[in-house]
């Protein structure tokens, strides 16, 4: 299983803040699994798709061709705006 | 010291407990408080609403403080940030670096909040007389 | 708003009342706070006393505080510096800059400490255990 | 009548912080006032000679060509060490 989990404008658009999913076993890297989730219908498709999307693995800010494993925690969100 | 929270802070009482744990060795704190605006974008502000990444937030503004120490010579740091429902003139973030120099104390202070305003978890969405709005973009560095 | 005085001042009573006057404009509120050091130059620092040039000071502060209101767009500026006995970790001074955006906070609380050490009339005597000697430069700018 | 003032050390050094002098008709500028206060003794003529020294007139520091008049507040001092 992985926790999925999306914020703030991201969250409402896909009317969804935690998910939790199994991994198929050819998706091994963030890329794989953000396509993955897009192939879900338009919105997640076009959500996903935004290039100023971060996305953190385990707490943690990463690229796309980070490593995704069983027990992960990945969550996406828009550019932060606090402070 | 790092502290994410809904409730008020007073930033008075930060500066007096740095101080009295200062044992004279920092010569120099500058801080940075964070108020909301009434304005963005040309619309009056009623009220805003801070969401949070709770556990990565207060990772990431850890990875912040620490940063800042190795860089600079630091004897305290604060950094505190509100989430939840707040209004304008409500403070938002206060963030502090003392130091024996002030140099180190103000690129510190500054660094911090800089890097809080890209790195750290933490989204407003703003509440005009138009309806609600997710603030989309960083606030203009001026 | 510019004070010199020998009794303490409270930064966070400074702070609130800045805030209670910014009407939603301000952002961004950028405060140093000096404080007495116990070591300089090598020795241990027991008390200081601060003279100044009656007059000459609050002229000299009045420029620098000008000066910033011209070269940044600030809504509020605090410049409080005291003088008399004072003892390691009192507070010496303390320069705050409110502007509606960050980095011209920090500019200007910057530049009014900066030129406040090199341009407003006050001269610090120590008192060290081998007796008293006047600071004859500068503290080191780290 | 001109306002003299000495602070700081420098008040220490000479052991006079504020004293009225008639000016001498051919003293015009602070280089010349500075100057003619000089001749005083060896103290003075060291004090006054060490170029860090900083001067005022009526509480706005000048370069040594600043003219002098009656009635000015003229001040000598070390370089500050506030803040």
């Amino acid at each position: 299983m992985v926790q999925l989990r999306f914020f703030a404008s991201l969250r409402e658009t896909l009317g969804v803040g935690d998910e939790q999913v199994v991994l198929p076993d050819d998706i091994t890297d963030i890329s794989a699994l953000t396509g993955w989730l897009q192939e879900r219908n338009d919105i997640w498709h076009t959500a996903l798709g935004d290039s100023r999307v971060h996305v953190a693995v385990n707490q943690v800010l990463v690229k796309p061709d980070c490593a995704v494993n069983d027990g992960d925690e990945v969550a996406w969100f828009p550019p932060v705006t606090g402070g | 010291m790092i502290r994410v929270q809904t409730e008020d802070f007073d930033p008075g009482a930060e500066l007096e407990q740095l101080r009295r744990n200062n044992g004279g060795k920092a010569g120099a704190v500058v801080s940075f408080m964070g108020l909301v605006r009434d304005l963005n974008e040309g619309d009056t502000i009623r009220q805003m609403t801070l969401e949070h990444y709770p556990g990565m937030t207060e990772k990431a503004l850890g990875i912040i403080e620490t940063t800042a120490r190795e860089r600079w010579k630091l004897t305290d740091v604060i950094i505190i940030h509100r989430i939840g429902p707040l209004a304008p003139d409500d403070r938002i973030v206060f963030v502090a670096a003392a130091s024996p120099h002030r140099k180190q104390a103000f690129h510190a202070c500054e660094y911090m909040i800089d890097t809080l305003k890209t790195d750290a978890p933490f989204w407003k969405k703003e509440a005009t007389a138009s309806g609600n709005r997710w603030v989309s973009t960083p606030p203009v560095i001026g």
